[in-house]
């Protein structure tokens, strides 16, 4: 056997290719009864089914919790899930929360320094003391 | 022992952090403050290579600035490109700076090879081998023969009886090793196999 | 600093009349539990059967091949259009050096190529599918939008490096990012005091950054360049290619 | 080159439940679709329905109508095996996916949903993505192997296992499909929502080895000591090099991994039949060849010195050298040496290694690397001359093969 092959998988770069919104499902919840609802009630019978016709990868759901403050949670591909309470919040605010939910990768918040990160092996390669311009002494 | 020094590509004086500091020395001995620390830090933080830097020409440009870095696997050699590639015509006034023959090679003596042995040589070998292996063992034929262990090797094979009372040979000693020993033995093998994937 | 070349476009106007999960929400009151909200969004199709096909009119790609003015014109109706971005217009075609059309070939053959684009005079250093985080959320742009950073320094390969004085034409190269959405940090909190005062006052911080990928980084090879029109110029005492080194 | 009308094509391959909804059939296919089903249905129609349905009529009360149409449409759920053609319409997870894929236009949702429903769930043929499955997998593996082959002629057969296997192999289409955010339906059958992955799910201590039945096409496959050449690996084993095993038996479940792919398989070959075949090249070029993969790094060699000598005897080179290029430390506990291996003036390949051994074993792999990695100037695909106004064909690189010893 010369040579054997190594058996790997591709990694996925979302958006070189095709890109897959990572919000993959809404829910609204909200209460008929609850004063904290009372802007929730209102998104969701003025506001929700054009944000929804605008975004149609998204599944959204609507479920009453009884007596509690509305909630809007997202559901990411990649498994986890955020939640913003909206409690006495006009229309227009639940809709700036969703467009946040929407926007959001799923990932867990965190600090980053470098603003850019790469797969691929550095153009230039790594600097060594032992390439470049040799001269023997 | 032929060895060629490096010079590096950048003068010395180009290298601060190589430079003694004339603020450290004059402080005491090892302590470090962050004043110290950031000033350590500074000198070893990297600048772009110069060719990098702004120059005087007013169009777009195209300077020839090969890194230095280990060659990539990505970019052919010259004489592996195809005759009907472009890049061959492109790559050939590439100027060479070193000459091969020059250079030490690997080995301290380059086994010259004689062919001198003949078919009726190889029979002797294989009829030797078989006869008495424990005498005529690969290194003792390739003396005789004024050849290499490895073309014994090739043209004849030991009987079985012999690589059975070598098996239990090597595993005796073996088995005197301690935990350490085989450990390390272990750890070799297992380096050299990860040669063969480049990691 | 940048040029949306490819919007949203039809895709968006198109599906406007296609239904989606939820379309008709004033059924709430009487029905409490919506656990599958896309039954009720037959019970609106069957009482206005409006279009054949239940699928959004989408193209197989964000990336549609629609021309570019209209494409601006109709996504873009909430924004003033004196605010706009302009696409930018050349009153002469792009002139290139003789010795740039040389050395162009040898860029050109060697891949991959990486790119010092410059955002708010900031240079990030892009390679083809890298991840991108910018320092701010950047104003007026939606996830899935596809940007042309056209402001470069430098360009290169392994061993060229195309440099601009102080930019890169941008008809000499394409780089393309895709707006793949907006990433939050954690949230800061810092502690204000003031002398001689118990109070303590929390400033609290947690902003917005987009996130972008690089979907291509491209130089233009010379064939294309006179394709598109560009003149070779003589370049009369510009010193030699190959710099000097120490 | 003329287009084909594939739509005309799809009525053959597809069951009339995938149908695209066209005005001319509707009447054709209204509510009792599975009158050719081959299965029985799962739960048999109580008496006492008929009755159930006579009393209904009378009823003015629209309420208990409302829940008595609700319990007859559990019940025609129920008696398949998969949900109903008609469900998918109705499925906002579906909908969803399609939207999220940017799917054409064409291929509706009942496709979609058809692509989504695995052999284990529904053996008929008729409402599986089986059939998909297998023109998807030849239309995925056909274009990856092209591109393989025109971007990088030189590459060793077992390589291109591998990278076939990177790209378009069982495990990286379930990573994809979980990337695309497609769930999985705990159990399978009529009730689920469409917009779910459905399998039966292989039963906990199954050997999955043995679990097939019949053989492959090579002779001889339960010798276990034969040699396997790469060569017979083209005759007889399948498009990664593993041997094909037959198909599984009727009612075993599939695993997870295995069920996900071929539904990716499946939305291939339904794009490729509604849309056609610009659609399916565009999302395979989109979804599988965007994916990243370091080719270089799919190499294992056990003696690469020796084949480099024997590559250069092959393509009548000098015979390589290895020279000492710099060295550091050679006294010491860290010696570092960089080799290069030359052939006559010109330098193959270079690598370093903290023994004169290694790093030219080392500096040989780099070679061979260099030389197997050879990628010509503007590549093209065969399959680039079925676009519209595609340039003339003009004869793509072929190398002789891979040094074999």
């Amino acid at each position: 056997m010369p040579v054997q092959g190594l058996r790997t998988v591709t990694s996925a770069r979302n958006g070189v290719g095709a890109f897959i919104l990572q919000c993959k499902r809404l829910d609204f919840h909200y209460c008929n009864h609850g004063g904290s609802s009372r802007g929730m009630l209102a998104f969701l019978t003025q506001t929700l089914p054009e944000f929804a016709r605008e975004n149609p990868q998204i599944e959204v759901r609507v479920a009453p919790r009884h007596g509690k403050h509305p909630v809007i949670k997202g559901q990411y591909i990649n498994g986890r899930e955020k939640a913003i309470c909206v409690r006495n919040m006009e229309p227009g605010e639940i809709l700036k929360k969703a467009m946040i939910l929407k926007d959001a990768s799923g990932e867990k918040l965190k600090r980053t320094k470098k603003p850019v990160t790469s797969l691929n092996e550095s153009v230039r390669g790594i600097w060594s003391p032992y390439h470049g311009d040799l001269r023997g002494v | 022992m032929a060895t060629s020094i490096i010079a590096p590509k950048r003068p010395f004086v180009a290298l601060p952090f190589l430079l003694p500091s004339w603020t450290d020395a004059l402080a005491s001995g090892s302590r470090r403050y962050q004043s110290s620390y950031r000033r350590t830090k500074q000198r070893l933080r990297v600048k772009p290579d110069a060719s990098f830097g702004p120059s005087s020409q007013t169009h777009d440009h195209i300077i020839h600035n090969p890194p230095s870095s280990a060659p990539s696997v990505y970019h052919t050699p010259n004489k592996f490109l195809p005759a009907s590639d472009v890049r061959r015509a492109m790559r050939t006034e590439k100027p060479s700076t070193t000459d091969a023959n020059a250079l030490p090679g690997v080995y301290k003596t380059e086994a010259e090879r004689k062919y001198h042995l003949n078919p009726s040589d190889i029979e002797e070998i294989r009829t030797l081998r078989l006869a008495d292996p424990m005498i005529w063992s690969r290194h003792k034929l390739a003396k005789r023969f004024e050849c290499s262990p490895l073309f014994i090797a090739m043209v004849c094979e030991a009987s079985p009886e012999k690589k059975q009372i070598q098996k239990q040979v090597l595993e005796a000693v073996q088995s005197r090793w301690g935990p350490k020993r085989r450990m390390a033995r272990e750890d070799r093998q297992l380096r050299r196999e990860a040669w063969g994937r480049d990691e | 600093m940048f040029s949306r070349s490819v919007l949203r476009s039809l895709t968006s106007d198109l599906r406007l009349s296609a239904p989606t999960s939820v379309s008709s929400v004033n059924a709430i009151s009487q029905r409490a539990c919506l656990h599958q909200t896309a039954w009720l969004r037959t019970t609106q199709q069957q009482s206005e059967p409006q279009s054949s096909s239940p699928i959004p009119e989408a193209p197989l790609s964000a990336t549609s091949q629609t021309p570019l003015q209209n494409t601006i014109s109709q996504s873009r109706n909430a924004i003033p259009l004196e605010k706009q971005p302009v696409a930018p217009t050349f009153t002469s075609p792009i002139e290139v050096s003789k010795s740039l059309m040389e050395q162009l070939p040898h860029l050109v053959g060697q891949t991959p190529h990486y790119v010092v684009a410059e955002l708010h005079a900031r240079p990030y250093l892009l390679t083809e599918g890298d991840h991108i985080r910018l320092p701010f959320l950047m104003p007026k742009v939606k996830t899935g939008d596809i940007l042309r950073f056209n402001r470069a320094s430098a360009l290169g390969s392994r061993d060229f490096t195309l440099k601009g004085a102080p930019h890169i034409d941008e008809r000499l190269f394409e780089c393309r990012v895709r707006v793949i959405g907006v990433e939050s940090e954690p949230l800061r909190i810092k502690e204000k005091t003031k002398r001689r005062q118990r109070h303590v006052k929390q400033a609290k911080s947690k902003h917005r950054y987009t996130i972008m990928r690089v979907m291509d980084v491209r130089v233009k090879s010379p064939e294309e360049l006179l394709e598109e029109g560009a003149v070779v110029v003589e370049d009369a005492e510009d010193s030699p290619q190959i710099e000097a080194r120490s | 080159m003329k287009r084909l009308q594939l739509q005309r094509w799809s009525s053959t391959v597809l069951s009339p439940r995938a149908r695209t909804s066209n005005k001319l059939h509707q009447h054709l296919y209204s509510a009792s679709l599975r009158h050719q089903s081959t299965v029985a249905p799962l739960q048999t129609e109580s008496p006492t329905q008929n009755v159930i349905e006579d009393a209904s009529l009378d009823l003015e009360d629209p309420e208990l109508k409302l829940r008595l149409d609700s319990v007859h449409k559990r019940k025609s759920q129920l008696k398949y095996p998969s949900p109903p053609v008609n469900a998918a319409a109705e499925s906002a997870k579906l909908a969803a996916l399609h939207a999220r894929l940017y799917l054409p236009s064409r291929l509706p949702l009942e496709t979609l949903a058809r692509t989504l429903v695995d052999v284990s769930a529904d053996p008929n043929a008729d409402f599986n993505n089986e059939s998909l499955a297998t023109l998807g997998h030849d239309l995925l593996t056909y274009y990856t192997s092209e591109h393989l082959l025109a971007t990088y002629p030189r590459l060793p057969l077992t390589v291109i296992f591998a990278a076939m296997y990177a790209y378009v192999g069982p495990k990286t289409l379930a990573a994809m499909s979980k990337e695309w955010g497609v769930d999985v339906a705990s159990l399978p059958g009529g009730e689920v929502d469409p917009g779910f992955l459905q399998f039966k799910r292989v039963e906990p201590g199954t050997d999955l080895s043995k679990a097939t039945k019949g053989k492959g096409p090579r002779p001889y496959a339960e010798a276990k000591n034969w040699r396997k050449t790469v060569t017979s690996k083209i005759f007889y084993d399948d498009e990664f090099g593993d041997p094909i095993k037959g198909s599984n038996e009727a009612g075993a479940g599939v695993p997870d991994e295995l069920a996900r792919a071929t539904a990716v398989r499946a939305l291939m070959g339904a794009i490729y039949l509604h849309s056609g075949r610009p659609a399916a090249k565009l999302f395979f070029q989109q979804h599988v060849l965007s994916r990243s993969l370091n080719i270089s790094q799919l190499f294992n060699f056990s003696q690469p010195a020796r084949d480099l000598t024997r590559l250069c005897a092959r393509e009548n080179f000098e015979k390589p050298v290895a020279k000492i290029i710099s060295e550091t430390g050679r006294l010491s506990r860290h010696p570092v040496f960089v080799v290069g291996i030359f052939s006559g003036q010109d330098k193959l390949g270079e690598g370093a290694g903290a023994s004169l051994l290694e790093a030219r074993e080392r500096a040989a792999l780099a070679a061979l690397k260099g030389w197997y990695l050879y990628s010509p100037l503007n590549v093209r695909v065969p399959s680039s001359m079925e676009e519209e106004g595609a340039a003339p064909w003009k004869p793509a690189y072929v190398d002789l093969g891979e040094v074999i010893s």
